[in-house]
């Protein structure tokens, strides 16, 4: 039982010890040093999580460590599984963040400041889950958005779109903070308790428009957290500009902590909530699950295109978590917890592939300098390692066997196609659509990776840069390895999340229903059984395969040697590479089909020469698929903000006494109407 | 008929109703519109005839016949007409308009797909609407009321989003389709005396629709609806 | 044991009887043109010659292009083992679940488009582009039909939606059941590459969607590719047979009627093979633009099904 | 239906096939044994052999029935029938198309000018006859050969 303290108490000393260490030590070691003691931090975390889904709870008060309410922290079975995510996220990140810093010098990620921020925010990403009180809860949560926002800019000096992103992030993880201040604090008010246990207590006795009003606030806020459509605006743009061993860390473990609020508020905190909160909250995951992967569809960018997949990956396990929302409104707490499993499923494995694939994506930015697909290609003669991970990785993240994004999603499908045994037209209309989506999002994914993978990876370099790219240094393919190993275990046998998953559902008081266990994966209520065992499927996958060898190979036994040749060129010159399909070229049929959605960006140049009208000299093609949700949001509320600024000015004038003269009205009025409202 | 039976029957008929209406937003080629519709007056007259069976109202069978006369015969014969003469007006070769794209809906307001999808969201609503009504009184008859309740949706969606006056009429007989399969489902048939008037009525609307797309057709030489905005000005 | 043999007796039939199927279909084409036709032992005979040729790797290709007809193979082959053509008590039958069988089509799709990339000639890129926009389509609509399917039977095992349809004809009868079929037929011309979705026999590079990926195999590795998608075809049509007409499929532990399956299935899947292939004369290939249309309707289909079985489910215990 | 009537009508087209054709057996053929891909190449003609060649896979002739198919690419290929004078820009491609054709292989020249340039022999654009350019195996020839030759040559191909 004393496992968990002591481990926290570790991570802490750990992660607090990072910050002179980042930044006193000397360059040569402080990659080395701070590195390590960003993985002790995150197997002291990891190990404190594991301790707390094998049925370890913790809960301490510090009462003196903050002023007023003091520092509150617990651990039940679901931080734990987000603590255990976390910490195996960062305890790998860590082990490649040495090797990626150790290339770039003092600069970017390897600089005093950032070096001295990760442990700190590898720290923060394993607390905010075992907070337990809402002034500690939402310290650790701005100390998170802080030192993350730190990170993004990392790397301001060498590009300037740097810290437009960091801007992008900063404005929009503030106003997070601040519905998320003004929904907790309206609850702490009404509920008359700022601790965790005070507010699920207290959240019986509230009216239903106070709880709407809370619910709504915090998850707009936890769900921006997440990266969820229309709320996602920062993703695309900080996931990309960070450097990578940051980006797989906030994609891998930040984001997740969205989920994990909207679980606990909604789920522990508010115990359930009318059938609307969910069908919101099912809405917005099936909406960024679809546009998330479809603007991935879109991306040639590397970075931004796995940015986007994790929009579609929360958008799938919030849609999840709204499905088990609005279950257990219907007084079906065994589907409830039947799909929440499957949504925290969902969050583990990935976790485990998408950090694996910025882990690639930053071998690959490191050896090339270059994010753009279209400018990539031929890696895997190259960086054949990095290829086999990232191909391992895109495996998991297009949701087929054997790859670990499908056992979860094979159960969320499952959940939901058994969820019609709730009665009511409502779940009867939204669960058919949930699993088109979830089919949907699933389908544009495996064309998603198949355009990275095959473009980014395969045939030949596009250019100079790919071509002369080399294979990274140990530790980074050491780090990813690890994660490359922790998706395999997930993959082949889930059975070894088991009863945790089944103790963080029913930490929210679902009931565990054993959907993952020993082999497999089984579900069974009362009038339906599904299971599948992902260890058979590769099993007789190999076996098929090998057969299938052995045949060929007997079949043609007069075998004649396998000859080299040269490509198919049609009879004419050498195919350039050049001339092989690009990430554009490849999205170009699904960008036509969804035109109505993505309303792409076109237009055409053609110069004539002077002489004639008719002969062309030159041609311009130019396409742009812009974020058309954030251009219709963003762009009217960014515009009445500047009409705003302008018109504002004039009360900036210069004048120090009417700057004093605002302070001091403004302090008289409040005076005043403190007065008049007593 | 056992009861089993006409549940099976019933539902097949309601099923190919429905069917029908969403396979006229599939199909771009008036000519397959139209077939299509005479066949959705076939499936409704089936639906006639099995409530009138099962009811033993001797009353809904007399309906059923002359709904099917009318709606599989008369209604999709009179559209044909008026299309075979725009087909034949085409080959004069005179107008401004090819007469390929007389006989058919080559560009609806709405493209084809996002159509489809449109109409999987109006069954949907239907259903989501229908259910109140049908938990009232749970028989196999009004377990299918949505079905009706959609083709009015469907062929109000046809009315809008088609811009061939032919293919509007269409929608607008979906649309009358629709209200007939409503009212023979929630109340097993109005009484015989309405039914015969609205479907006179009906009867009339078209002719007078006919000629009025074959004048419009003389005037402006297209029946494309969205031309005629030229005369507000 | 007769589980056993069952398996066997049905991966042999499938394993023999893909190339003579797609055999039979082209016979079916050649006569309905007024043609002689080679034979329905023809595509054997090429898979026969293809074997004997001089294996060819392209200078610039990788694993993925040499892995991926073999894996394309073995796809198909796990799905023979998983479903059920023959008999629903296989010693494999908790593990037929409808949602594996889709996503191993899937994965041989996948497998096959890396290939076609990984060629790096614009017509590999071209195919695989194609095929992946397809096959992202027809998910939802494979899937929501799988769960139209399930909701009779309460389960997406495929054993047990086959054997449930078996003991009540009636499920397949229901709108549910009929809607359902409609929207996985046009699926699964989809997901085999036939017409109106692909032409196989085009040559024609601009109109190709599947030869695209495959124009740079030759000897062994295309006969693999080539059998590959006959078994494929045989599978779904044979997934065809068993959910929609299962009678006669043997649900007990009996040599006889597993025999007796077998050569219902057999006839099945001809008579399925030769009225496509029929069909298939009367149809032009859709331009590609326009199989998302075909793909949205399908969809519909699906959904009409699964609210159809929600909603009018009066009987068979489909709606609760 | 009006196809289908007319399918009805139509029946069978093809016409009964001929006996086998004399001469030895090539040393391919026993390697295809009565599958044969065949790729066509145009090294320069006026087209009027394409026409026959069209022809023979028309459903009159079927040179299917016999097992010879058109493919796509030289990759899948056993057999290539070129047609015409090769030009000066069609012998490299027609090399290459030769060399992407996996072994065992064969090229068939259709046509007199394929034999021997025909009417185009000496012309300033005329690199030489096919067999100038690539080894050749087997020759049709006729200006434009008839169809019914052309299914003979390929029938010693596949050996049915």
């Amino acid at each position: 039982m004393s496992l968990i303290p002591a481990a926290l108490a570790t991570a802490t000393a750990l992660g607090v010890a990072g910050v002179p260490a980042g930044l006193i030590l000397p360059q040569r070691v402080r990659g080395a040093l701070v590195g390590s003691l960003t993985a002790g931090v995150g197997v002291a975390g990891g190990t404190a999580g594991v301790a707390a889904l094998g049925g370890g709870r913790f809960s301490a008060s510090a009462p003196g460590l903050l002023p007023l309410a003091g520092a509150h922290f617990a651990v039940d079975a679901l931080s734990g599984l987000f603590m255990a995510v976390a910490g195996a996220v960062v305890a790998a990140v860590a082990v490649y963040g040495i090797g990626y810093v150790a290339g770039h010098g003092s600069h970017g990620l390897g600089s005093r400041g950032a070096q001295a921020v990760l442990p700190l925010f590898a720290l923060t990403l394993l607390l905010v889950p075992a907070a337990a009180a809402v002034s500690t809860f939402l310290l650790l949560w701005e100390l998170m958005a802080l030192t993350s926002l730190l990170l993004v800019l990392a790397e301001h000096r060498a590009r300037p779109a740097v810290r437009e992103a960091a801007v992008w992030y900063a404005v929009m993880t503030h106003l997070g903070l601040v519905l998320l201040l003004a929904g907790l604090s309206v609850y702490a008010a009404q509920a008359g308790g700022e601790t965790f246990a005070a507010l699920r207590s207290g959240s019986g006795a509230m009216s239903p428009t106070v709880r709407g009003l809370v619910f709504v606030l915090t998850a707009t806020a936890f769900t921006s957290k997440a990266g969820l459509v229309p709320l996602h605006a920062w993703l695309p743009r900080a996931h990309p500009e960070a450097p990578s061993a940051v980006s797989a860390l906030m994609s891998a473990a930040m984001v997740n902590l969205g989920v994990y609020g909207l679980v606990r508020v909604g789920f522990d905190l508010l115990g359930g909530g009318p059938a609307w909160w969910w069908l919101l909250v099912m809405a917005m995951g099936g909406l960024s699950a679809v546009y998330g992967i479809l603007q991935a569809a879109m991306a040639s960018d590397l970075k931004r295109l796995l940015a986007y997949s994790t929009s579609e990956n929360m958008g799938l396990v919030v849609l999840g978590v709204g499905a088990a929302g609005l279950f257990a409104h219907a007084g079906d707490k065994a589907l409830a917890g039947l799909v929440l499993a499957a949504a925290l499923l969902h969050v583990v494995n990935h976790s485990a592939f998408k950090s694996l694939l910025f882990g690639a994506a930053g071998s690959v930015l490191r050896a090339t300098g270059e994010r753009n697909l279209d400018l990539l290609g031929g890696l895997r003669a190259r960086m054949p390692i990095t290829a086999g991970l990232f191909a391992l990785g895109a495996l998991g993240a297009v949701a087929l066997p054997p790859g670990n994004g499908f056992v979860s999603e094979w159960l969320l499908l499952q959940s939901m196609i058994h969820g019609l045994a709730v009665p009511g037209v409502t779940t009867a209309i939204v669960l058919p659509l949930a699993v088109a989506v979830i089919a949907l999002s699933a389908g544009l994914a495996a064309a998603v990776f198949v355009k990275a993978l095959g473009v980014g990876f395969f045939a030949r370099p596009r250019t100079a840069q790919a071509a002369a790219a080399q294979e990274s240094p140990l530790l980074m393919l050491a780090g990813m390895a690890l994660l490359a190993a922790l998706c395999t275990a997930l993959a082949l046998v889930p059975g070894l999340l088991g009863d945790g998953l089944d103790r963080a559902v029913a930490a929210v008081g679902f009931a565990g229903m054993h959907p993952v266990s020993g082999g497999g994966l089984r579900v069974r209520l009362d009038e339906v059984s599904a299971s599948l065992s992902p260890l058979w499927v590769v099993v007789a996958l190999t076996v098929a395969l090998g057969a299938v060898t052995a045949a060929t190979r007997w079949a043609s036994r007069r075998q004649r040697r396998r000859m080299n040749a040269r490509l198919w060129d049609c009879g004419g010159g050498a195919p350039t590479p050049r001339m092989a399909y690009t990430a554009t070229s490849f999205a170009e049929p699904l960008q036509r089909v969804f035109d109505d959605v993505l309303a792409p960006e076109q237009d055409v140049d053609v110069t004539p020469v002077r002489e004639s009208a008719y002969l062309v000299e030159r041609v311009a093609f130019r396409n742009r698929v812009p974020d058309r949700i954030e251009h219709r949001l963003y762009r009217p509320v960014l515009d009445f903000l500047a009409a705003a600024g302008q018109s504002a000015r004039r009360l900036a004038g210069g004048s120090v006494h009417a700057y004093l003269g605002y302070g001091f009205f403004g302090l008289v009025a409040l005076l005043v109407v403190l007065v008049v409202g007593w | 008929m056992s009861e089993s039976l006409f549940t099976q029957l019933l539902d097949l008929a309601c099923g190919a109703f429905l069917l029908a209406a969403v396979v006229v937003l599939w199909r771009r080629e008036l000519a397959a519109i139209v077939r299509l519709f005479a066949l959705q007056g076939v499936a409704l007259a089936v639906i006639a005839l099995l409530l009138g069976l099962h009811e033993d109202r001797w009353g809904l069978l007399v309906v059923a016949v002359g709904i099917g006369a009318l709606r599989a015969g008369l209604l999709p014969y009179l559209i044909r007409r008026a299309l075979a003469a725009f087909v034949a007006e085409r080959d004069g070769g005179l107008t401004r308009h090819g007469g390929s794209e007389e006989a058919r809906e080559t560009q609806p307001l709405v493209n084809v797909a996002a159509s489809l999808l449109t109409a999987a969201a109006l069954t949907l609503l239907a259903y989501a609407v229908a259910r109140p009504l049908v938990e009232l009184d749970p028989t196999p008859a009004t377990r299918a009321l949505p079905v009706g309740l959609a083709v009015v949706l469907i062929g109000f969606f046809v009315l809008v989003t088609r811009r061939r006056a032919l293919a509007q009429v269409v929608g607008f007989l979906l649309l009358d389709n629709g209200i007939t399969a409503t009212a023979f489902l929630a109340a097993s048939g109005v009484p015989l005396i309405v039914e015969l008037g609205v479907s006179f009525d009906v009867l009339l609307a078209v002719l007078v629709l006919q000629l009025l797309t074959v004048r419009v057709r003389e005037a402006f030489g297209t029946t494309d609806i969205d031309d005629l905005r030229e005369l507000h000005d | 044991m007769v589980g056993y043999t069952a398996i066997v007796l049905q991966v042999g039939a499938v394993v023999a009887g893909a190339p003579l199927l797609t055999g039979l279909m082209r016979q079916t084409r050649a006569r309905l043109e007024g043609r002689a036709g080679a034979g329905v032992l023809q595509p054997w005979r090429d898979v026969r010659k293809l074997l004997r040729k001089e294996p060819i790797t392209p200078v610039g290709t990788g694993p993925a292009f040499r892995w991926a007809p073999p894996l394309l193979v073995a796809t198909s082959l796990v799905l023979a083992v998983l479903v059920p053509l023959v008999s629903t008590d296989t010693p494999v039958r908790a593990r037929a679940d409808l949602i594996l069988v889709v996503s191993l089509l899937a994965l041989g799709t996948l497998a096959l488009a890396l290939a076609g990339l990984d060629t790096g000639t614009a017509f590999g890129g071209m195919g695989a582009s194609r095929e992946m926009t397809i096959a992202a389509l027809v998910e939802p609509t494979i899937l929501v039909a799988v769960f139209a399917l399930s909701i009779p039977a309460g389960s997406t095992n495929l054993p047990v939606i086959v054997a449930g349809a078996a003991d009540q004809p009636a499920r397949l009868t229901s709108p549910a059941g009929l809607l359902a079929i409609a929207a996985l037929a046009v699926a699964v011309l989809a997901e085999s590459g036939r017409l109106p979705v692909d032409n196989p026999s085009t040559h024609l590079e601009l109109t190709m969607v599947h030869e695209a990926m495959v124009l740079e195999y030759a000897g062994p590795d295309l006969a693999l590719v080539e059998f590959g998608a006959q078994l494929r075809l045989t599978v779904l049509l044979g997934l065809l047979a068993s959910l929609f007409a299962p009678w006669g499929i043997a649900t007990g532990a009996s040599l006889t009627a597993v025999l007796l399956a077998l050569l219902l299935v057999v006839l099945k899947v001809m008579v399925l093979g030769m009225a496509l292939a029929a069909a298939e004369v009367f149809w032009a290939k859709l331009r590609l633009f326009r199989v998302p249309e075909l793909l949205a309707g399908s969809f519909l289909l699906a959904l009409l099904a699964v609210t159809a079985s929600y909603f009018l489910g009066a009987e068979g215990g489909g709606a609760r | 239906m009006g196809l289908l009537r007319k399918i009805r009508d139509t029946g069978r087209v093809a016409e009964p096939a001929p006996p086998r054709p004399e001469g030895e057996q090539l040393s391919a053929t026993q390697e295809f044994g009565g599958s044969v891909q065949v790729r066509c190449v145009d090294a320069g003609s006026c087209n009027g052999c394409e026409i026959e060649i069209a022809g023979a896979f028309n459903p009159v002739y079927d040179a299917e029935r016999y097992g010879a198919r058109l493919v796509a690419s030289p990759r899948h290929a056993d057999v290539a029938l070129v047609t015409g004078p090769v030009t000066r820009n069609m012998a490299e491609p027609l090399r290459r198309t030769v060399a992407a054709m996996p072994e065992p292989r064969l090229v068939v020249a259709v046509g007199d000018c394929a034999i021997n340039c025909g009417e185009f022999a000496g012309g300033y654009g005329v690199e030489g006859a096919v067999c100038d350019v690539v080894p050749v195996d087997l020759a049709v020839p006729g200006c434009p050969p008839r169809p019914d030759e052309i299914v003979a040559a390929l029938r010693r191909v596949t050996g049915r």
